[in-house]
């Protein structure tokens, strides 16, 4: 089991994930570099957080056309796991690899705190860890994470179970009060239509270890690392 | 030549920047202030080619990169003669 | 030639007396030409050349057994264990915040990471001393420079842990925005930035040069007037994300052993990089091309490239040679690099614009020729005295608990460090909020500790006794942590020192500065001045000593937060408390006035109470510490309250006379924690207090969501957390 | 009333966001791209008063709070009719 973890001129959460999965985890590990023509042979690849090109323009915008992002983007059609944190989930809607966008928080302003995630799909490979609608702590960072789509997407995601992670309140309740960011759906997190594809604004690399205040985010980085192997890759 | 894009977001997407400008306005006095939208100007300086065919590329710069179709509009203007600052 | 034939208004431009420009012509046997008059401007304000405060810094101690670099470099650096070494400056970008607070406050952060990434370090944590009028008149600051700080930081991908925010009439036209960044370097990797090897080879790195900030060095030592809005196009647009590049191609310059060193380009840009970088090695001199300098703008003129304040740019000495592996680097992070020259031996720094000469100065002219400033320092009236015995008695204690936890200055500053990434780095093991914050370093179990202070009332009222104040609430800030101090940079923010009573509260400063740092074996490592703040000569400053100091925990698993932790656990207060109402909080709040004397310090007092309580947070005795500063033992109890979600029951206090109510509770004396034990380690704690010779007095037990004196205060945390986060708006 | 604004960086300031996009749409192709700068476009929308008066109040915004003017330039058209999205 092998993780990719992507670097564009920006991105930060490179070494954060990293870490996890190397020191963490004990899993192996590899750095995707922009440039890169090929995945060099990883189960699961991660795009991290950062400021992919500044996020100049947009989010994820100028990132989404870099050379790595022609092979993900076959890599997830073939059915391989490829999971966007943050930044990354903002490349992967702005590659039309997830549908929606992520605009400027309600609140305008950057937010990083902690948040309780309830988790609506334990049945992929990235939550199989997980119990049924367990409650996750799990911080945010960022400033662009309100997750919005079409009312027909957003209908289309909610009938088919795609919403994987929703902020809530510490029992789980999904209320407005819990929404950070003016997410519709309070929405931090789905995946496609085919369950191979996640993308989550918090990040769960910044709470895989008890000292950092945290180890939910430890539980879907098992998850992949148990599964990915189990994932057919056509 | 020079292109200028207007990027807009679209009408059924929240604006929070245009409403907290609107409200910034308020609170100075411009209470006749009924609606704002924020949006991104890019001025884009091109060289050579015809009026036509800088039309054509500048739309494709929208599509692929200048603007986001599932939360904002564009629209373009060009200006022929080749002003450089 | 005379000086009557340059006009005096080109020197005004350039920032230099008629006196100065006699000793250049002296020296030189010529007269400057306008490309070497505006290097020396620049590099003879007294933002490059330290000249009114130069001979008081040499007071301070800058040695010590940890320190592996002092003051001279771009920061200074200091031996943590197991190899690493932290490299750490503060600096200030005072005077471009007040014009653009966004911009302004956002350059500030690039530029002292670029300080640090010099040194051969990654950048691991800023930190962001604040100042400004109260609001809601200052908002316009405020909000500008909070999110400038967060624009940068948060895309540069270094977290922000730490720093301080104070709202008070005299910042109103000047704010202050001191940052402060952290790194860790190999010991045996540090780089120094000099400029060693005749015909190594001078690169220039990062960012095209642009007209930007043209003066912006000499802007920074006037005061602010009305002619300040024409330089406004002095203030620069930083790229934080090029700044990232950068940050990480420096970083994989230790792939290679081709580079000589590494200097960032900051105040004066490129005439001061090449300067300072040649000037570290006696003898050694440059020769530059202007030609060769990649440009953002068309029809510069060699004057705007020697003086361009472009953000975003460093300059490399590669051994001659190994241009191209180095340039490699940089090309992988689509960076532009371009030799621009070499260095010589001949002191001399030359500049040519293809086959012109343009300018030639040696480099010690530029350096260290800058004729000090002799000034006078008159001490100034005594502030107003505080006559304590007169003050009416503590009405009620919950109603003056509340206003002070609203008060702009002690509320919750979460609605602004959340603003700020500090997270990212996966190292954050106590995030800001509390005392000092501390980072893990990763793949060891040491812990390194960081945090910046100053009550500049304090240093209104007495600077000398102000500025040991500031050292040592920033020491007991790290202590409670449970790391030891370990050293210190400074940032002096001043008004305009050619007014005696200024340059008398500079000379106070600096001299409470060196005896507090000397009583608590503290070096000064680096530091920065920033002078003239003040507009119209009106409206001065408080001396404002920043204090930015490091600590280290060899085992960051025994690390203390303030809050508290369990429930069941007794409360204590470490040290005793005096009638310290001077300058206090509680004497502004309540009684809407700064007056008297700040707390009397014994350095000797401070010194047992602090390592009492660094033993017994060895030791594990403690659940959690938090020092008690501003708003006195109330405020830091309910911040300890606050910050753990957990209430304390207390009895009543009954003050031993002379000891007033008022000053138990709000009083500001220093030397003094508050601590959570187990029941357990009760014992342990009070024999360890009694070797110590330290008053250990129990406050309460930990529990429940009230907190209690009995039949004087009884407030919920509910309460407490409605009036502290009122959120500065 | 419908006031259209433009605000941009001024000419001499550095426009990193304009640079970075070039780069991309070099990077995509569009190798003509000479110079891009990006600003803003604000649309305000208000009410009654004449088109005189208008400008004049959005002359007013612009400089209080819609461009700041240390790094900034704008300009604006205004449509007189009353057109409501
Ligand atoms: N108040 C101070 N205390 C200690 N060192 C100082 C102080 N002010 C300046 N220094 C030191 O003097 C040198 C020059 O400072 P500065 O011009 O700010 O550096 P830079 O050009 O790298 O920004 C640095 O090594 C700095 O650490
Ligand atoms: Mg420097």
């Amino acid at each position: 089991m092998k993780f990719g973890v992507v670097v564009f001129p920006g991105t930060w959460s490179d070494r954060d994930c990293g870490w996890v999965i190397d020191q963490v985890l004990g899993a192996e590990l590899t750095y995707l570099w922009h440039k890169d023509a090929d995945l060099k042979g990883c189960d699961c690849v991660i795009l991290p957080g950062g400021f992919a090109y500044g996020d100049y323009l947009r989010t994820g915008a100028i990132a989404r056309f870099a050379p790595v992002m022609e092979q993900i983007g076959e890599f997830a059609d073939r059915g391989g796991l490829v999971w966007g944190i943050c930044n990354g989930f903002q490349v992967l809607c702005e590659a039309g690899l997830l549908p929606g966008a992520l605009i400027r928080n309600a609140s305008l302003e950057f937010r990083c705190e902690w948040t309780n995630l309830v988790v609506e799909r334990t049945d992929l490979p990235f939550t199989s860890r997980c119990e049924e609608r367990e409650v996750l702590r799990v911080p945010i960072a960022h400033g662009e994470g309100s997750y919005f789509a079409d009312p027909a997407t957003l209908s289309r995601l909610e009938q088919r179970g795609q919403v994987v992670f929703r902020y809530c309140d510490p029992g789980g309740r999904v209320v407005p009060a819990a929404n950070p960011n003016g997410s519709l759906h309070n929405i931090a997190g789905i995946v496609n239509a085919r369950g191979n594809v996640l993308g989550m604004m918090p990040h769960p690399e910044r709470c895989s270890e008890a000292e950092l205040g945290g180890t939910d985010g430890l539980k879907l980085f098992r998850s992949v690392a148990e599964n990915a192997l189990k994932v057919l890759v056509s | 030549m020079i292109a200028r894009v207007i990027v807009t977001p679209k009408p059924v997407v929240n604006d929070p920047q245009g409403i907290t400008v609107k409200q910034g306005l308020a609170s100075l006095g411009f209470r006749e202030v009924v609606d704002v939208r924020v949006g991104k100007y890019i001025e884009v300086n091109l060289e050579g080619s015809s009026e036509h065919e800088a039309r054509q590329r500048v739309e494709a710069m929208c599509r692929q990169l200048l603007a986001n179709h599932v939360i904002e509009d564009f629209r373009f203007d060009i200006e022929p003669e080749h002003k450089r600052r | 030639m005379s000086i009557k034939s340059v006009d005096e208004r080109r020197l005004r431009e350039v920032a230099l007396t008629p006196d100065e420009y006699k000793a250049i012509v002296e020296q030189l046997k010529r007269a400057p030409n306008e490309v070497e008059l505006g290097m020396l401007g620049v590099l003879w304000s007294e933002h490059c050349s330290y000249k009114s405060s130069k001979a008081l810094l040499r007071r301070l101690p800058s040695t010590g057994p940890a320190v592996v670099q002092g003051p001279g470099e771009n920061a200074g650096a200091v031996s943590i264990g197991e190899g690493w070494a932290a490299v750490f400056k503060i600096e200030s970008h005072n005077h471009p915040s007040a014009i653009e607070p966004y911009q302004g406050a956002a350059t500030g952060v690039g530029g002292i990471i670029r300080d640090v990434i010099a040194m051969g370090a990654r950048p691991i944590a800023l930190l962001d001393s604040l100042r400004f009028g109260p609001l809601p008149e200052s908002s316009r600051h405020f909000e500008g420079v909070v999110a400038g700080i967060g624009a940068y930081g948060n895309c540069i991908g270094i977290p922000t842990v730490g720093g301080e925010i104070y709202f008070e009439d005299c910042y109103a036209n000047n704010p202050l925005v001191n940052a402060m960044c952290v790194g860790l370097v190999r010991t045996d990797q540090l780089m120094r930035a000099r400029a060693e090897g005749t015909g190594n080879r001078l690169m220039l790195v990062g960012a095209d040069t642009g007209r930007d900030g043209i003066h912006g060095a000499s802007f920074a030592s006037v005061e602010l007037d009305e002619r300040s809005l024409e330089r406004r196009p002095a203030v620069q647009v930083g790229n934080p994300f090029l700044e990232k590049c950068l940050l990480e191609a420096c970083m994989d310059l230790s792939h290679t052993d081709a580079v000589v060193a590494i200097q960032d380009l900051g105040a004066a840009g490129l005439t001061s990089a090449v300067a300072e970088c040649a000037g570290r090695v006696p003898g050694a001199g440059a020769r530059i091309d202007v030609s060769l300098v990649p440009r953002r703008e068309r029809e510069m003129t060699p004057y705007d490239v020697m003086l361009s304040e472009s953000q975003e740019r460093m300059l490399v000495v590669v051994q001659r040679g190994r241009e191209r592996e180095v340039e490699t680097i940089f090309h992988a992070w689509d960076l532009a690099s371009a030799v621009i020259g070499e260095v010589t031996d001949d002191g001399q720094l030359t500049v040519v614009d293809g086959r012109d000469q343009v300018a030639r100065l040696p480099v010690t002219l530029l350096t260290d020729g800058a004729p000090m400033r002799r000034l006078v320092g008159i001490a100034p009236d005594p502030p107003l005295g505080l006559d304590v015995d007169a003050l009416p008695p503590l009405a009620d204690v919950g109603a003056t608990l509340l206003r002070l936890l609203a008060s702009p200055n002690l509320s919750s500053r979460r609605g602004v460090f959340r603003r700020y990434d500090h997270m990212v780095g996966d190292a954050t093991v106590v995030p800001p909020g509390g005392d000092a914050a501390v980072l893990r370093i990763k793949g060891t179990r040491l812990g390194l500790a960081m945090t910046t202070d100053c009550n500049a009332r304090y240093c209104h009222l007495d600077p000398h006794l102000g500025a040991q104040l500031a050292v040592a609430e920033a020491a007991r800030n790290i202590i409670a942590t449970g790391a030891r101090p370990l050293a210190v940079t400074d940032c002096l923010n001043l008004a305009n020192p050619d007014r005696p009573e200024v340059y008398w509260e500079l000379e106070e400063t600096v001299a409470g500065l060196a005896y507090a740092c000397r009583a608590l074996d503290l070096p000064i490592v680096s530091g920065n001045v920033s002078l003239y703040n003040d507009s119209n000569g009106e409206s001065a400053i408080y001396p404002t000593p920043v204090v930015g100091m490091v600590g280290v925990i060899d085992d960051y698993g025994r690390r203390l937060g303030a809050g508290l932790r369990a429930e069941g656990d007794f409360v204590l207060l470490i040290g005793s408390s005096h009638n310290d109402m001077g300058g206090s909080e509680y004497l502004k709040v309540e009684h809407g006035y700064v007056a008297g004397r700040p707390p009397a310090l014994d350095l000797t007092r401070e010194q047992a109470v602090n390592r009492l309580v660094l033993a017994a947070a060895e030791n594990g005795f403690l659940h959690s510490a938090h020092d008690c500063a501003e708003g006195g033992m109330l405020v830091a109890l309910a911040e300890c309250c606050l910050l753990g979600g957990i209430g304390v029951r207390c009895p009543a206090i009954r003050p031993e006379p002379p000891l007033r109510l008022d000053a138990a509770f709000f009083g500001e004396s220093p030397s003094r924690y508050i601590v959570s034990v187990t029941s357990r380690a009760m014992p342990e704690l009070q024999s360890l207090a009694r070797r110590h010779h330290v008053e250990l007095s129990l406050l309460g037990l930990a529990g429940g969501d009230i907190l209690e004196f009995e039949g004087q205060l009884r407030l919920t945390l509910a309460e407490l957390r409605e009036a502290w986060e009122v959120m500065v708006p």
